[in-house]
């Protein structure tokens, strides 16, 4: 039916994509519920029977009660500026999220430092194009090849692995992808893929 | 309040780099506050972006009254989103032991229903505008491409072809069709080197937005 | 001294290093910054100990990653503070942004989604601002909106920013004419795809509860069709993928983007199948189209932190590799 | 000057006279007169007295149509600009009007749309099915100052239509996806039809599917966990369903071998199809007494703060093998990092074009955009799902032959092959 709907856009069909995703919403927002009784469960047990780190699964549960009924307490209106749940979300959850987001900059040093050796050709190109790239886009990488000329400096070669060699490699990705994607998604529709639907 | 407000934001930044150093007490309460707030977070926004105003208010719409006080026509209930609730109660019947296997049907449906989707509209969006895009004249649309170019156009139709290649799953990778699966790799590899280098790029970034909080919004040392 | 004893010595130290300049900024002390001579010598600094690690390694002893960390920090966090100067070079996705601007007439109207929340705003919250900056400047008109639900916000704050600008609040710009800012909507992909059947839809108010008829800016923009060019600021999904998959390929609008630098990558063959007119591309790309459109703002102040974090990147990678010969050295030529 | 006094009003005036002069040939000046006299004496023209040569030549050529391949309720309007739309000319603006034919007489006319200088079409998707509608396309000269608007003069079109709005069953423009996607699903048919009939198909080997045995193997040896990630992405998306089946076959050989397999996941719907899943693994290997409710756990839809957790369970927890399948976005180096660091065997398999490098680089064996979807198939070696794969690469090979005929037919200017891809309106 979803398939149908692209090529037709006569009512009903056009409707058909909006009403799958009011449906989606719906379900997620039920299907939550399940999800924080769980996480609930399992804090409380680890409580209870005195696991170790128990005491984190405290600070687990009174945090998480504590946002969930201010935000539910105060109504529609719970994200404008001023509410108790919008100064949570700006003074602790946006400093976690973004300092976890940010923790990836030490993270990417030290897997390039660890991982990224030339040890046989295909890991030397890759090796060169993320060089070149992260020398490149950068304003040191036209002071050190300042002495060429305009065009074959470093900030070109950047430019141009990243509209030819990387874009040949991202569309041959992208192809296959989209070729997996289909594939599986009709093994689902023909019922050959089942296992999501488990216990049948 | 904002000193205090302040403070909390440097205590949990430092919370989470101190993970760098080793596990330790500091992340570990960072950890369980991150956790449990941000699970409520997400309880408290579905539950008042789907559930209430997608599926209360597309029901039971409020009563629009424009400034003379009659009410504006227009506003219908949209009875349709009803099967959405139906189905979100049939997820929340896995509560209930005996009942739990009736959650089966909604996820089955919102399976089918992705698989449609994205069959076609992933074939439109990347194989058929790739493709179309991957066929162009190798030397410009009336022979006047510069080199550059020229180049560039092999390179890409080269990489694209034998990129292709390399993801061929029911033939061995022996003879041309194993060198051509090779070549494709090397250009996998640049791929993911380039896009490696971009990254590295976006995660200092935000490394330097962090500690422009730390140093400026914080601790006032920058300007 | 025990591990343990160190360690909440250095705890104590960061205490009280916070509470001191906490104090020093209540009592408003000035913001430090290094002279160009002192810069200059902590390069040197930093340099000559990375060749310290250079000349271990190649004796044989391999650094751990606690010590990468550090320079990391040390990196990114140093140049904050210094004064140099630096030229920024223009690549053409960039400028393809700016010269679509530019061809737009006056009173075009300009769709601006904001896909992302705070923790991705140092790359792209420049890039807002300065296209901000420049639309009003140029008098283009400016809806915004927004695909994730902090998105609009962050509009605001970038509206608050670049309306304090002299230049910009001599034009006396009114809020509902000029620009208006049409919200958060959830739905993921289908916003944009319901947006092309019908805006109001999607968006029955404003941010602010004005219902969509009674803003003059928009009251006559049925769908995309009305619309003279989209900008996309997106940092993941939903984002400028689904842009391009629905408002281009559906209903053929005019789209630019900025994207993080992680997702720039992947949106190079929609530049190339013209799916997509320009991309500015991580704090680099903000940078440079604040350099086009002369608002200088924090893409180009960190663009020092970052050439730095990348020369420490690759000064490990050149060490690692170095570590790697030598051991390949040792043990035989093995592939 | 012959006069010994003046009055006062009498010099203001005279000043404010020259003043004005001043100003008017100033203004004369810096608009390089000649071609715009409109916008040189615009001081002096009130809204009520604006001269005749202000007013601009009117659109020609109006047509109207109702907008193909939609639902409905759209009609295009085309026009060709005014003679006097030329850069800085007297053309600002352009307007759309709109009326009704009520038994063949056009109601009032009112203002539905506006569109910029230089432009020639405007959709006007406001419209009912079935109703007539008469069109007028305004050129609009104007002054603003301050953002006010001084003075307007306006040039109406010719009435263009009637015209209605309708919509059509099929959008003729995407067939040419339509055939795609029949042949590829005709591939795909025929293949799996050739495997149910007992035909030997080949698979090549994929490195990190080979591993995953041996990894579930080392978990048992060392008698420690084995985290499986299934993404961050919810069930509405075809890495995670694919993610689930290659979960449904780990959980087999995690039983098997009696090894604990723990599954923390940040969506709910994934929480629930997982723990289904893996349930059943153990019962259809005969072991449903080792199949634990807390084996698969939620922790947070929050990305980072996932990461967070996921990062203190393996520090504390150091699971000997660590697979992530689905899709990730940021969070994946983080999590291979830390794994990594922890000295677990990795495999990590997404279609995340972005990630797969940092997967490249922390884990063991990686499987790269489209492997992970053959995933299934390898793991499971059911003929059916081998067939599909056959399929699938027939597909591909379609593709490689019509890249190649198109360059070459596109190179040599024969035919303009790219267009039968267009999916673009």
């Amino acid at each position: 039916m979803f398939v149908i709907q692209y090529f037709i856009p006569h009512y009903p069909f056009n409707r058909m994509s909006h009403w799958f995703s009011d449906w989606f919403a719906i379900i997620l927002a039920c299907a939550i519920v399940l999800g924080a009784l769980n996480l609930m469960k399992i804090s409380i047990q680890k409580v209870i029977k005195k696991k170790p780190g128990w005491g984190y699964a405290v600070v687990i549960i009174v945090s998480f009660l504590l946002i969930t009924v201010i935000g539910l307490s105060e109504g529609e209106a719970f994200r404008e500026p001023g509410t108790w749940f919008d100064w949570l979300y700006v003074y602790v959850y946006t400093p976690c999220s973004s300092t976890m987001f940010a923790i990836l900059g030490f993270f990417v040093a030290s897997a390039s430092y660890r991982a990224f050796r030339a040890r046989n050709f295909e890991a030397t190109l890759l090796l060169l194009a993320a060089f070149f790239v992260m020398i490149g886009r950068v304003p040191v990488g036209d002071i050190i090849s300042g002495f060429m000329p305009e065009g074959v400096r470093l900030s070109n070669l950047a430019s141009w692995i990243m509209t030819f060699p990387q874009t040949a490699g991202q569309r041959a990705i992208m192809i296959g992808i989209a070729l997996g994607i289909v594939s599986t998604s009709l093994r689902v529709i023909l019922g050959i893929e089942r296992a999501h639907l488990a216990g049948e | 309040m904002e000193h205090f407000a302040l403070w909390l934001g440097g205590f949990l930044t430092l919370g989470i780099f101190s993970f760098l150093y080793k596990d330790n007490p500091w992340y570990k309460l960072t950890e369980a506050i991150y956790v449990g707030i941000s699970a409520g977070y997400f309880v408290v926004v579905y539950f008042w972006d789907n559930f209430y105003s997608k599926f209360w208010v597309g029901v039971f719409p409020h009563k629009r009254l424009n400034e003379a006080g009659e009410l504006i026509a227009g506003v219908e209930p949209d009875y349709w989103l009803i099967v959405g609730g139906v189905l979100g109660l049939l997820m929340l019947m896995r509560l209930l032991p005996k009942v739990g296997w009736i959650s089966r049907w909604p996820l089955a449906f919102i399976v089918g229903a992705t698989a449609g989707l994205w069959l076609i509209n992933y074939f439109a969006s990347f194989v058929m505008v790739q493709i179309q895009n991957t066929v162009t004249p190798l030397f410009g649309m009336d022979y006047s491409a510069s080199l550059y170019v020229i180049v560039g156009n092999i390179v890409v139709a080269v990489g694209t072809f034998t990129g292709l290649v390399y993801f061929f799953f029911s033939k061995e990778h022996k003879g041309a069709f194993g060198s051509a699966a090779r070549v494709g790799i090397f250009f996998l590899m640049i791929t993911f080197g380039a896009s490696f280098g971009y990254t590295v790029m976006s995660r200092m970034s935000l490394l330097i937005g962090r500690i422009d909080f730390l140093f400026g919004d914080w601790l006032g040392m920058i300007k | 001294m025990s591990t343990k004893a160190k360690e909440i010595l250095v705890l104590a130290l960061i205490f009280a290093f916070s509470l001191i300049f906490y104090i020093g900024k209540v009592l408003g002390w000035e913001a430090v910054r290094f002279s160009t001579t002192v810069s200059l010598i902590v390069i040197l600094l930093v340099a000559l100990s990375l060749l310290w690690i250079l000349i271990l390694t190649i004796r044989g002893r391999l650094v751990e990653r606690r010590i990468v960390f550090l320079y990391v920090g040390i990196a990114v966090a140093l140049p904050l503070f210094m004064t140099l100067s630096q030229r920024i070079a223009i690549s053409p996705e960039v400028e393809a942004v700016y010269n679509t601007l530019e061809g737009l007439p006056e009173g075009s109207k300009v769709l601006v989604s904001f896909d992302y929340d705070p923790p991705s705003a140092p790359e792209l919250q420049p890039m807002a601002e300065a296209f901000l900056y420049y639309c009003f400047e140029h008098d283009l008109k400016v809806i915004m909106m927004g695909l994730w639900p902090q998105g609009p916000m962050q509009a605001n704050l970038a509206i608050e920013k670049v309306l304090s600008d002299e230049k910009i609040k001599s034009k006396n710009l009114k809020y509902g004419e000029d620009y208006v800012n049409l919200g958060f909507q959830a739905g993921y992909e289908f916003v944009i795809q319901r947006m092309g059947s019908d805006f109001r839809s999607m968006f029955p108010t404003d941010y602010r509860g004005t219902p969509y008829e009674q803003i003059p800016l928009v009251k006559n923009v049925k769908n995309f069709s009305n619309i003279d060019y989209c900008f996309n600021l997106s940092s993941g999904f939903p984002g400028t993928r689904e842009w391009v998959q629905i408002a281009v390929d559906r209903f053929g609008v005019t789209l630019g983007a900025g994207n993080t630098a992680v997702q720039a990558p992947q949106m190079y063959p929609f530049m190339r199948a013209g799916q997509l007119v320009g991309l500015l591309g991580g704090m680099v790309g903000a940078a440079e189209f604040e350099f086009l459109t002369k608002w200088i703002g924090k893409g180009t102040k960190f663009m020092i932190s970052q050439s730095f974090a990348h020369v420490i990147v690759i000064a490990f990678i050149i060490i690692g590799n170095v570590a790697f010969f030598r051991s390949k050295r040792k043990t035989g030529l093995k592939r | 000057m012959r006069h010994h006094s003046f009055t006062s009003t009498r010099f203001t005036a005279g000043f404010g006279c020259f003043l004005l002069a001043l100003l008017f040939s100033l203004f004369s000046l810096s608009a390089l007169a000649q071609d715009e006299p409109a916008e040189a004496d615009s001081l002096l023209v009130t809204p009520d007295s604006i001269p005749l040569e202000y007013y601009p030549l009117a659109p020609t050529n109006v047509s109207v149509s109702d907008a193909p391949n939609d639902a409905g309720g759209s009609i295009d309007v085309q026009w060709d600009i005014s003679p006097d739309d030329v850069p800085d000319g007297k053309v600002k603006q352009y307007r759309i009007l709109r009326a009704e034919l009520i038994e063949g007489q056009p109601g009032e006319f009112a203002e539905i749309g506006d569109a910029t200088a230089g432009a020639t079409a405007f959709t006007d998707g406001n419209t009912e099915d079935g109703l007539d509608y008469i069109y007028k396309v305004v050129a609009v000269n104007s002054l603003t100052e301050n953002n006010e608007v001084v003075w307007e003069a306006a040039t109406e079109s010719m009435p263009a239509g009637p015209v209605r709005s309708s919509a059509q069953w099929f959008d003729r423009q995407r067939v040419n996806a339509l055939v795609g996607v029949i042949l590829l699903c005709v591939f795909i048919i025929y293949y799996i039809t050739q495997a149910r009939a007992g035909k030997e198909l080949f698979i090549r080997k994929i490195a990190g599917l080979e591993a995953v045995e041996e990894a579930v193997g080392r978990a048992t040896e060392m008698g420690k966990k084995i985290f499986y990630i299934p993404g961050i992405s919810d069930m509405d998306n075809m890495q995670t369903i694919a993610s689930i089946t290659i979960l449904g076959k780990v959980a087999e050989l995690a039983a098997q071998h009696e090894t604990w397999l723990e599954v923390p996941v940040c969506r709910s719907l994934v929480m629930v199809t997982a723990k289904e899943v893996v349930k059943e693994a153990h019962s259809k290997v005969g072991r449903p007494d080792t199949f634990h409710e807390d084996q698969v756990h939620y922790l947070t839809d929050d990305q980072f703060g996932y990461a967070a957790a996921i990062d203190g369970m393996v520090v504390r927890e150091k699971p000997a093998t660590i697979f992530f399948m689905g899709e990730f976005f940021a969070e994946s180096l983080i999590l291979a990092e830390t794994g990594n660091a922890s000295g677990a065997i990795q495999i990590a398999g997404t279609a995340a074009p972005a990630q797969l490098p940092f997967f490249i680089a922390s884990c063991d064996f990686t499987l790269i955009g489209e492997e992970l979807f053959v995933a299934s198939a390898y793991l499971s070696r059911e003929p059916k799902l081998l067939g599909s794969l056959k399929g699938q690469d027939m597909g591909k090979a379609v593709i490689l032959i019509a890249i190649l005929i198109g360059i070459i037919l596109e190179t040599f200017d024969i035919w303009s092959f790219s267009t039968l891809f267009s999916v673009i309106d």
